[in-house]
């Protein structure tokens, strides 16, 4: 099983309870959609912090990645709200 | 000829004018410059300040793609993108975008473009401090900002 | 709430930092600045200098009617127009305009507006100086100019 | 016969020679088009001053004006070419 890295920003992160934590990827788990879905059966605060799914955003190695994206080979996945910078 | 733009991130304020001398020293081929400053508004006289968390690396190379597409659209002589994250006092300059080039039209569409997209594409996030009444919500995304990107 | 511009011609040159800082300065309510400078071009190193004519009395009033303009269009918080006249060597600025609000859309339109009808309606004239071959021709207006103000 | 004071800006400054003069009106010059034809008779230098008419402006009382206003009232118009500041 592939080791990833997953770091979370802002209310993800709050709501995680952590930053960032490294995790072995199930062998089905090949895009952001089907990683949140496996995210929100490890626990109530995933659930909460994935609940409102449709608001999250990806980045694969530090760049925006769509939710439908392969993940294959990325050593890095992000999980943020849409961002307010500016 | 394709220019470097200068990225920053940093939690120190910003020097508009030492920003925009350093962009223009020396140089005699610059027709125009705008810059635009995203000051930290008070809303009303209730914040107290902003905190903004930022994803440290992916930052600093998101700003540097949106100024690279500024600059493959624009014939620009210049650019600095400074962004500021950690905790931003009300009156405090939050973002800075300086264009220059030969002509006023690039220089202005430019930072009006780059604005829209640092707004939509780099990893920032406010924090809202509140004088009074719970603190620390987070800013919402606003759908005016997704369409002003839409424009480009 | 209608501001008043600050409007001024000058030959002295300008100083951006201290006509934002002047504008902003105890103001927690500016979320976005725009500061646009016309700076002199060399044109391929051929230009020694610009020396800029202008209608006393009519150059002030029309800045002023042209920023009213804005200001009834846009929802301002502040503005500043400073227009050099006289004798003014590459690199230097010829123009500045600095317009504040509380969102950046406002600020970036009204500045470009405002260039747009200055370059049009504000009676300025430059006279080319030369480095080599024959000095004293006058600036012709651009027809790009009138469309640009064509646009509002 | 109404006295109004004459502004020359740029290159129809050059021109004239002057860059202001106090003049007074035959009745039949009513718009600034009308003193224009007027001027181009008072000499070489008008003529050549004005001959490219159309590229002429005018301000009557330093606001910007067409060249077929009425001129009547005013006690200063100004002719420039088309403004080249910013």
């Amino acid at each position: 099983m592939p080791t990833v890295t997953l770091r979370y920003f802002a209310w993800v992160r709050e709501r995680v309870g952590t930053d960032s934590e490294t995790v072995e990827l199930p062998g089905e788990v090949s895009t952001p959609d089907a990683l949140i879905s496996w995210l929100k059966t490890r626990g109530d605060e995933y659930a909460h912090a994935f609940a409102d799914d449709a608001a999250i955003r990806v980045a694969i190695d530090q760049v925006h990645a769509g939710r439908d994206q392969e993940i294959a080979g990325a050593s890095e996945i992000a999980f943020f709200p849409p961002m307010t910078g500016g | 000829m394709s220019i470097t733009p200068d990225i920053r991130v940093q939690t120190e304020s910003i020097d508009l004018a030492a920003e925009q001398q350093k962009l223009c020293s020396g140089r005699t081929d610059i027709g125009g410059v705008v810059a635009f400053s995203g000051i930290c508004r008070d809303e009303g006289g209730t914040l107290e300040a902003l905190e903004l968390e930022h994803f440290p690396g992916m930052a600093e190379a998101e700003m540097r793609r949106v100024a690279d597409q500024a600059i493959a659209r624009w014939p620009l002589m210049g650019l600095t993108i400074i962004h500021r994250h950690g905790r931003i006092a009300p009156g405090d300059e939050i973002v800075l975008v300086v264009a220059a080039s030969a002509h006023r039209r690039a220089a202005f569409e430019a930072a009006d473009f780059l604005m829209d997209f640092l707004k939509t594409r780099a990893p920032f996030w406010k924090k809202e401090h509140r004088l009074e009444g719970p603190s620390g919500d987070w800013v919402k995304a606003k759908a005016e900002d997704d369409d002003a990107a839409a424009r480009w």
